[in-house]
């Protein structure tokens, strides 16, 4: 971890709602390192798009009571407004994820292109400039070829008529393609992309993915890749975290983490992966917990087939499990992965080794993947 | 459906709104209490003079027959006689249009200007101080009465100030431009006039805004209110993700959706406007249609009524035309409909 | 499978009810969350409370009723008279207490029913669409383009002139700016998603539009109604001065002004007393109807 | 529920008897032509053939995927079907009701039986209601029972798709996308309708929800006999719901079949690399995908169709008849068809297949 | 002297090449020239004098045209104008009156005795504005020119009043009118945009409902001085506030009588205006409806008029004048100086209320109803006053603000009519005539001046008897006489002659009070004395 380009650290985001406050975020840590491609994955509502939401400075709703989101060493959060939105477009920009509403509705697909190829990055504009802009013809050419062209290159077929087109006269993938094509568009240093590949088929979904890889390789740019679908996570990223309910669950490099998966969460989300051999699996039983009123100890205890008594009191540090491995169960020994929890780790919490493990052998036991081949 | 469909066919629906509102005018003109022949004549008239009017006007008819002669006369460009002028009605009006309608269109032309960055700055500060200057002032436009507020600017920048004419179009001594359109800012600029055109804009401003408060604090406040409707789509927050300037967002990204309501009123404004600027006419002596207009009510001038009553109705109609197309235009969602 | 785990801390019986009340209850604490909010009721409680109380509380009640005071008319403000007294030398703060009952119920008459049947109609002609949409737009066009003094005379002449009828007749020409108002917005929500899930449903218009569309379209219709309650107590006042509608020496505050208007320069306090407590109405509202807006506004939360 | 339903090839083979000679679904040359609009004064510009003549059909209790390069009309198809949007021509039989021909209150009614999850649950949901009356709406539409009744019912949705039952006075605005999702998933299934349109239904979820949610929906499938189309891009989760198949390209259906005749043997260019762009997260899958092909070419545009076949642009078989003429359907097997001149006797000698 | 000078621009060097028209500073107003400025709170409705009934249309005649007879200042009493004299034929039915010979309209031509039959035969033809003065007396085929200086006018009885009734008679160019007729209106089309009378201002721009305007007529019969004003001009200024800032900016020379009391004070405190006050020949009363119940009863009548604050009404209302005594105004020759005016006196109200056939609660059953014209503040004050004087009684009064148009429609007949009425009565000619006959005599009801519906047969035949005298004194007796019947009724509470009141500018000179409506505004009289108007 040389340079990191995005540090979160001990993250905390919570919402007031009539029931009370929701700690939807409860302390994460991870880094990005410039080039990097990582993944966040993990159940849905688990509170991947609000980590994100609150790097980018987008949830005016939320409080951050605590932590620290340094992006290439700045803490972003003690910066003004005014600071914070010139980071955003050309320095980290997101794909959103929900590709109907994240686009106007009363803007051509051009137009909204337009406006990032012309206005990106200008901190302060005059209303008589964007007048004047609307009058004029200027530089338009150049730029509807240049958005025409990203279009193209997300794969959408007719880019043109799609560049005159309002967003409800596309198909869902189109829609997505064209936030990707947008986010593309500004060449950002760390691109944060939620879910992109949802509404995508398999052909579509493969070239996208090779062309942020082409970024990556180009301009160095960092990406926070989330999915749910850890065939895609698997393909794209190099390092992968995995989210429970506003918790970093296991942290480790992709190729360690499909050899190696450590939490039970982990394992339980591998094994659910429909296959085109084995079928869907049962999913995990249970829900993710209440977060207003959120367990004291470990998040996922009520649901942990492993889990005993202790669980639901003590609290989960991360822990080292390998060089760059760390988990957050108590099936784990190891030191804890963050400082803040030194205190926590004097006192471990004993409940056994994981029977996977205890099996002796490496052989995993109950679950369906074993390491894949890393691409 | 095309614009031009939907023009040719709004066209043809507004002959039967024009035509119905003829006909209820006309009824309700007839209908509410008052003899304006006596009125005309004057106290002293005999009952004879009376009857004579009367028969003249064809006021001794049933009224369906009534309808159907000034309908008649209508088709051919003959509005009938006010009463009160002696005048073809159509004539009085084309004479007191023009300045009703300069009054109006510069009204809404700056209530709209002006209410657009309030509103936005009043939204996106939601609150705070910036919001609660847009209320008092939206507050001050429409809970006091508009003459009262003319007649406050009239002594502040007239009689105080001695910055502003006090009343009419034109000063003393200032001839009209040569007549195109009958708006002497227009016209003025025409002939190449600037000192006209600058004598009839100095004319214009107090009662502008002494008409425009009370629609500048409604847009306002719908405007607001739509802005922060906005201010938590996903598509907003997706373009401060993109890193676009604040101006483009709120001005364009968020502006052309909170819109809708505003113009609505915007429209309707320009119609209510045209019938109602009367109370800003009279205190500021504007030889306009809408004073007029009142006068034909207090009179019971039947012709005058109908007639104004229609004018108005055109303007409404036209105006409601205007933003539906717009709807169209700033909303694609929004199909054309043969409405 | 075992996915209906029931979860213990919720209770079926009776739960229903139960959560309404705390539905309620939470929509008061996001109300009452907005200070502004709190503001507006204190105001408008103030009003209602001074109206009814107005015999009480006045210094001068016998002012609103029958009797001039020459020998004290015109006086500027003082301690006897907080707000001086008019031409006729009755005192205006007490005129301007009672003036609140017919003002307030004037404009409360005149909005709910000018308001449900503007949204009624807006909402029915925006969502159907089509030959609807026409019909009523066009009625629309023709009650907007008449004036609403001659509309109240004549609805007058047909029915008598009392108070009630001539707010029936204001209401009746007002109508048409809430149907036009909401009509507009409707066009642009039908075409939402929601909507057609709706429609998916099964859902006939009434169901879609008042149930679907209306809590969209309540932010403006609130916004412009709490702006006209002062509109509306000057068209009265302008109405009343035509002899229609309340009759002297009744006071309304949209009288009051009226006729101060010719003493702008020299008894400045006739006119501008009445006009601050039609402010005083109107901010009141704004600040409650900006509030109700909050409420209703659930991604705020 | 049978946790291993879907997972052996026995019982997927056993289910495949159902009745197709009575279907429960039938479309029939559906089309959806959409004009476009140009300029200032919208003139009409031509037009977008999203579905261009599709017919297929599905038995009762059966499970039909829907799979397609993005923008091919799936969603069209489906929205039409149930006269969201109108077709433009076709015809569409649901439980033996032809659906095009209703009038509008006989639709309302019918729309008891016919239900969707649509593939945007962000907008399909109204922002000023809460989640409950999201859920109560059809229950309250169509008359079920009193409000004590819905509220139970309400309940057991919540349940169902896994979503804790607080979650009843939340807004849309407070859920995450797959939240959003599960309720638009118990909306649609809350009266239990005969036919179902999955539209993307579980495309926020994650996998482990995602499998819960697959099974409510097969269990439910089996206990009311409710007949599902299911869009789909995820292959891998459409091999292990779906009974049959149809892959459709640029507006029609280029191959329809039976699940695992398609998966085993693709029998058109398009579907075959499709199939060979699923990624796997296992060696086993690795190998049983076909190797993947990169489609390179032309796409072509919806409004200007090219002649003859509309993939061939991207085709590595393309040969001269390809442009002349569309192909037919061939039947490939015995419950499998394919649009493509490779399986035209009379092109035996320019076709190379494998 | 006398033409329209181009305007010129006051210490301006004019050097300006691209606009011609540069005006002095906005506002002042003051262009080259005399000029009169008069500011009319009433929109003009008609140029033609046969037409006019009102104080604007009064205006525009008065200037434009000559009347035949005209009224004397000092005495309010019918004058030479352009009849320099006349003699009565056939014991007062023939009317002869000679032209002056040096009268020309203005293109030039004379004056002349047909240019006057064809004036009247017009206005008998057209049947409107003040020709109800004739039109039961006289048919068209009775005018005869005896000479090119004298005509006759033969009316069908003895018409005492007909010199006072000529005043309203003014005349038209008979050649230009009738060279401009169209289908038999008698020019009347024509005259609504042009004039062609013989008046000392001629029309040069009339814009209906804002403006007329008006210049000099050279070779006016009775000359020029050297202060006269070069131009007319009057504008439509109707909001009180606006009138006023108007004259005090000195933009103004001349308003009307009609604004509020308040306005006049304020305008007198303007040092550039005075505000002269001068008794005026009119009568503010309310007719009490005498046929409706309860007003039908003398005794309820009586009662109502000793319960009215008369002091109230003159001194805090109205501000100034006397208090009426009787229908007639105090200072028209021919009132009756016996009658005695009333004092509110409640233990006599309360009286006459015991005697009445109504109790008070059958009088509160059935309504009292007060009409006053709707939004001016004076009417509305005069009905407080009423309803506070009748709630001394237990009597409650309903005031009823009614548009005027609605107030003469009620008028009409005796069912419709309310129980009072506010009336401002103001003599259209000098004689008492319009205070009696029209308001007394039956063949007059259903106007709004006889809102009384109150007649006796004695009154009826005084009155007649009076019009038929043609000897001016006995005539007068005639009429007092009938005042005294009148009185005697109760018809009506005679609440006050108010004083006459306009704003002038200070540098104005020569305006006199001449007693009949819109007289006082001729411009010809008048002077300036100074530069420009004061400021
Ligand atoms: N405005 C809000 N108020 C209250 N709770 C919220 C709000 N926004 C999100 N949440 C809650 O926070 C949790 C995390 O939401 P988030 O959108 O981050 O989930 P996610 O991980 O992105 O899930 P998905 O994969 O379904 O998109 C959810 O349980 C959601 O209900
Ligand atoms: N309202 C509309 N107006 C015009 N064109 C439309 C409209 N709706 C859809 N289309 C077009 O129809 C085609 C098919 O769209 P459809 O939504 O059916 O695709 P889809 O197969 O569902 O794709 P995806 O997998 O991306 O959701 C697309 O080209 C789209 O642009
Ligand atoms: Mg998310
Ligand atoms: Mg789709
Ligand atoms: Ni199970």
């Amino acid at each position: 971890m040389a340079d990191p380009i995005l540090e979160v650290k001990n993250l905390h985001v919570h919402f007031e709602t009539h029931d009370g406050t929701a700690e939807v975020i409860n302390g994460i840590d991870f880094s990005i390192d410039r080039g990097e491609t990582a993944a966040l994955v993990g159940e849905t509502g688990c509170g991947k798009s609000v980590t994100v939401k609150s790097i980018m400075g987008l949830l005016p709703s939320a409080t951050i009571p605590e932590g620290e989101i340094r992006y290439k060493g700045e803490d972003v959060l003690s910066l003004s407004d005014a600071e914070r939105h010139s980071r955003r477009g050309k320095e980290m920009s997101m794909i959103m994820q929900d590709p109907m509403t994240s686009l106007n509705p009363v803007l051509t697909v051009g137009e909204q292109m337009m406006d990032v190829l012309k206005w990106q990055g200008r901190p302060r504009l005059s209303l008589s400039k964007l007048v004047r802009d609307a009058l004029s013809t200027g530089a338009k050419a150049e730029h509807r070829k240049r958005a025409i062209e990203m279009l193209g290159e997300v794969e959408i077929s007719a880019p043109e008529r799609v560049f005159e087109s309002y967003p409800v006269e596309l198909s869902g993938g189109m829609r997505q393609r064209v936030l990707i094509a947008i986010a593309l568009l500004s060449e950002p240093d760390l691109l944060i992309a939620d879910e992109p590949g949802t509404a995508l088929d398999v052909t579509t979904e493969a070239k996208v993915l090779d062309l942020l890889d082409e970024l990556v390789e180009e301009r160095d740019t960092s990406v926070l890749y989330i999915t749910h679908d850890l065939g895609v996570a698997r393909e794209v990223s190099d390092r992968i975290n995995v989210m429970y309910a506003g918790e970093i669950v296991e942290q480790a490099p992709t190729v360690d983490l499909f050899a190696n998966p450590q939490h039970p969460y982990t394992r339980g989300l591998l094994e659910s992966i429909p296959t085109l051999s084995t079928g869907i699996g049962d999913g995990i039983e249970g829900h993710l917990p209440d977060y207003t009123n959120p367990p004291a100890g470990c998040r996922f205890a009520d649901r942990c087939p492993h889990a005993e008594a202790a669980c639901h009191e003590a609290y989960p540090y991360p822990r080292r499990t390998g060089p760059d491995h760390a988990t957050a169960c108590h099936l784990f020994d190891g030191l804890p992965a963050r400082e803040r929890h030194e205190s926590l780790a004097a006192d471990p919490v004993d409940i056994g080794t994981a029977p996977w493990l205890a099996g002796g052998g490496d052989a995993p036991g109950d679950i369906s993947a074993d390491g894949g081949t890393d691409q | 459906m095309s614009y031009v469909d939907y023009l040719v066919r709004r066209a043809i629906h507004s002959v039967p709104v024009i035509f119905g509102l003829s006909v209820l005018i006309f009824l309700i003109s007839r209908v509410i209490p008052g003899d304006p022949v006596r009125l005309a004549l004057g106290p002293e008239a005999t009952e004879q003079q009376v009857a004579t009017l009367r028969a003249e006007m064809g006021l001794d008819q049933p009224l369906p027959m009534q309808y159907a002669d000034w309908l008649f006369g209508v088709v051919q460009g003959d509005w009938g006689m006010s009463l009160r002028t002696n005048n073809n009605v159509f004539s009085d009006i084309v004479a007191r249009l023009p300045a009703t309608l300069e009054l109006t269109v510069v009204t809404l032309f700056f209530a709209v200007l002006l209410a657009i960055p309030f509103g936005v700055v009043a939204g996106t500060n939601k609150d705070r101080w910036q919001d609660h200057l847009s209320r008092i002032t939206a507050l001050f436009g429409v809970s006091m009465p508009r003459f009262w507020v003319a007649i406050v600017l009239q002594i502040v920048f007239v009689v105080s100030l001695g910055l502003l004419p006090l009343s009419g179009r034109l000063s003393d001594g200032v001839a009209p431009p040569p007549a195109v359109t009958n708006l002497y800012l227009v016209d003025s600029l025409i002939a190449g006039q600037f000192g006209t055109f600058l004598d009839a804009a100095t004319h214009l401003l107090l009662p502008t805004v002494a008409l425009g408060l009370a629609t500048l604090a409604q847009v306002m406040r719908l405007i607001r209110s739509d802005m922060i409707d906005e201010q938590r789509k996903d598509y907003v927050l997706a373009a401060r993700a993109y890193g676009l300037p604040n101006t483009l967002i709120e001005y364009k990204y968020m502006l052309q959706n909170a819109f809708t309501s505003s113009l609505t009123v915007v429209g309707l404004a320009f119609g209510f406007l045209l019938g109602n600027a009367f109370l800003v006419e009279i205190v500021f002596a504007w030889p306009g249609m809408a004073r007029y207009g009142v006068q034909a009510i207090l009179y019971q001038d039947f012709n005058a009524i109908v007639g104004v009553t229609i004018v108005v109705g055109i303007g409404f109609v036209t105006a409601n035309f205007v933003v539906d197309l717009l709807y169209g235009y700033l909303d694609p969602r929004v199909r054309l409909e043969e409405g | 499978m075992s996915t209906k785990t029931s979860l213990p801390f919720f209770d079926t019986e009776s739960a229903a009810r139960k959560e309404r009340i705390r539905q309620l209850k939470r929509g008061f604490r996001t109300f009452a969350g907005n200070k502004l909010s709190l503001v507006g009721l204190a105001m408008i409680l103030t009003l209602v409370v001074a109206a009814l109380l107005a015999p009480y509380i006045a210094p001068f009640p016998e002012h609103a009723g029958a009797g001039v005071y020459f020998d004290q008319a015109s006086e500027p403000p003082s301690a006897t008279h907080l707000m001086g007294t008019d031409t006729t030398g009755r005192d205006i703060f007490s005129r301007v207490l009672f003036g609140a009952r017919l003002s307030l119920l004037m404009s409360g008459i005149v909005l709910s029913i000018a308001i449900s049947i503007g949204v009624t109609l807006g909402l029915i002609a925006g969502y159907l669409g089509g030959t609807t949409n026409t019909v009523i737009m066009r009625v629309t066009d023709i009650f907007l383009a008449i004036p609403p003094t001659l509309l109240a005379m004549a609805v007058v002449a047909a029915t008598g002139a009392s108070l009630f009828n001539v707010m029936v007749a204001i209401a009746f020409s007002w109508w048409s700016w809430y149907a036009r108002l909401v009509q507009g917005e409707v066009l642009s929500i039908k075409e939402d998603e929601f909507i057609e899930s709706s429609r998916a449903l099964g859902s006939g218009w009434v169901r879609t539009t008042f149930k679907e569309i209306l809590p969209n379209v309540v932010s403006p219709i609130t916004v412009k109604a709490t702006l006209d309650m002062g509109f509306v107590i000057l068209v009265g006042a302008g109405l009343s001065f035509l002899g229609l509608g309340a009759q002297p020496p009744t006071p309304t505050w949209g009288a009051m002004i009226a006729q101060g208007r010719n003493y702008v320069t020299s008894f400045w306090w006739i006119a501008v007393f009445p006009g601050l407590a039609i402010s005083f109405a109107v901010l009141g509202f704004n600040f409650i109807g900006d509030g109700l807006r909050d409420v209703l506004d659930v991604e705020v939360d | 529920m049978n946790d291993s339903a879907y997972t052996t090839e026995s019982t997927a083979a056993a289910q495949r008897d159902r009745d197709l000679d009575d279907p429960m679904v039938t479309v029939e040359n559906l089309k959806k032509h959409f004009p476009l609009f140009e300029g200032i004064f919208q003139k009409k510009a031509g037009e977008v053939r999203a579905v261009d003549g599709v017919s297929f059909s599905i038995a009762e209790g059966e499970t039909f995927g829907l799979v397609g390069e993005s923008g091919s009309g799936k969603t069209t198809t489906g929205r039409s079907m149930l006269r969201l949007t109108e077709p433009t021509s076709g015809r569409v039989e649901i439980d033996g009701q032809n659906v095009v021909d209703l009038s509008d209150g006989e639709l309302k009614r019918f729309r008891r039986n016919m239900q969707i999850v649509h593939q945007d649950p962000a907008s399909s949901l109204n922002p000023r209601h809460r989640v409950k009356s999201i859920i109560e709406a059809p229950l309250k539409i169509h008359d079920y029972g009193d409000s004590e009744a819905r509220l139970e019912r309400v309940e057991e949705l919540l349940d169902m798709v896994d979503l804790p039952r607080e979650f009843m006075y939340r807004y849309p605005g407070q859920l995450s996308g797959g939240q959003k999702q599960r309720v638009g998933i118990a909306r649609a299934v809350a009266l239990n309708p005969k036919f179902v349109v999955l539209d993307e239904p579980t495309s926020a979820l994650d996998v482990s929800v995602q499998a819960r949610i697959i099974n409510i929906l097969e269990e439910i499938q089996e206990e009311f006999g409710i007949t599902y189309l299911f869009i789909t891009h995820d292959l891998s989760l459409l091999k292990n719901v779906a009974d049959r198949i149809g892959v459709m390209y640029l507006g029609r259906l280029v191959e329809v079949g039976d699940v695992d005749s398609v998966f085993g043997s693709p029998q058109h260019p398009y579907s075959r690399a499709l199939l060979s762009a699923i990624s796997t997260i296992s060696e086993e899958d690795e190998l049983a995908k076909p190797d993947r092909i990169t489609l390179d070419g032309e796409v072509p545009d919806p409004r200007e169709k090219p002649s003859g076949c509309a993939f061939r642009s991207r085709c590595a078989h393309e040969f001269d008849a390809c442009a002349v003429e569309e192909p037919e359907l061939y039947e490939r097997g015995p419950d499998q068809v394919a649009r493509c001149f490779l399986h035209d006797d009379r092109f035996e000698e320019g076709a190379e297949w494998e | 002297q006398g033409t329209q000078q181009t305007e010129t621009t006051e210490g301006s060097s004019g050097g300006d090449s691209t606009t011609t028209e540069q005006t002095s500073d906005g506002g002042s107003g003051a262009s080259g020239g005399n000029d009169f400025h008069f500011v009319a709170g009433q929109v003009f409705g008609t140029l033609d004098p046969a037409e006019q009934v009102d104080y604007t249309q009064g205006l525009a005649a008065q200037n434009l045209y000559d009347e035949l007879i005209t009224v004397d200042a000092e005495t309010l009493q019918p004058t030479a104008h352009i009849a320099e004299s006349w003699d009565t034929e056939d014991e007062g039915k023939t009317w002869v009156f000679t032209v002056r010979d040096d009268v020309t309209f203005s293109d030039g031509t004379p004056l002349t005795a047909d240019d006057v039959a064809y004036s009247l035969t017009r206005m008998l033809e057209l049947q409107r504005g003040y020709s109800s003065f004739w039109l039961d007396y006289l048919d068209p085929s009775n005018i005869t020119v005896r000479d090119e200086r004298t005509v006759a006018f033969e009316f069908n009885q003895a018409y005492g009043p007909a010199l006072a009734t000529f005043v309203q008679f003014y005349i038209v160019n008979s050649t230009v009118v009738q060279e401009n007729e169209t289908d038999g209106d008698y020019g009347n089309a024509y005259l609504q945009n042009n004039s062609a009378g013989s008046g000392a201002y001629v029309l040069d721009n009339w814009e209906q409902g804002n403006s007329i305007e008006a210049s000099a007529y050279e070779d006016y019969w009775k000359g020029w001085s050297e202060d006269s004003f070069d131009t007319f001009r009057s504008t439509v200024i109707t909001e009180e506030s606006t009138i006023k800032t108007t004259m005090q900016q000195g933009e103004g020379d001349m308003t009307d009588q009609y604004m509020g009391t308040q306005a006049y004070a304020e305008m007198d405190s303007y040092a550039n205006v005075r505000v002269p006050e001068v008794p005026q020949l009119q009568l503010f009363h309310f007719p009490l409806n005498c046929q409706k119940a309860p007003t039908d009863d003398i005794n309820v009548r009586k009662a109502i008029a000793y319960a009215f604050d008369y002091d109230s009404a003159v001194n805090d209302i109205i501000g100034g004048g006397v208090v009426a005594a009787g229908p007639v105004p105090r200072e028209m020759a021919g009132h009756n100086g016996d009658l005695v005016p009333m004092e509110q006196d409640l233990d006599k109200a309360k009286e006459f209320l015991d005697k009445a056939d109504y109790s008070v609660d059958e009088i509160n059953e059935i309504g009292l109803e007060h009409v006053v014209v709707a939004g001016t503040e004076l009417q509305r004050q005069m009905g407080l006053l009423n309803q506070a004087g009748l709630s001394e009684l237990g009597i409650d009064l309903e005031i009823n603000p009614l548009q005027w148009a609605r107030l003469t429609d009620r008028a009409t007949s005796a069912e419709s009519t309310a129980h009072m009425t506010n009336i401002f009565h103001t003599a259209k000619m000098p004689s008492p005539d319009s205070h009696t006959y029209l308001m007394y005599h039956p063949s007059s009801f259903g106007s709004y001046i006889s809102q009384s519906w109150y007649s006796t047969d004695e009154i009826a035949a005084t009155l007649e008897e009076a019009r038929q005298t043609s000897d001016l004194q006995s005539r007068l007796e005639k009429y007092e006489e009938a005042q005294a019947l009148i009185v005697e009724g109760m018809p009506s509470v005679y609440i006050a002659n108010p004083p006459y009141r306009i704003g002038i500018n200070e540098n104005v000179e020569g305006w006199q009070y001449r007693g009949v409506m819109s007289f006082d505004w001729d411009v010809h009289s008048m002077t300036r004395s100074g530069e420009g108007r004061a400021k």
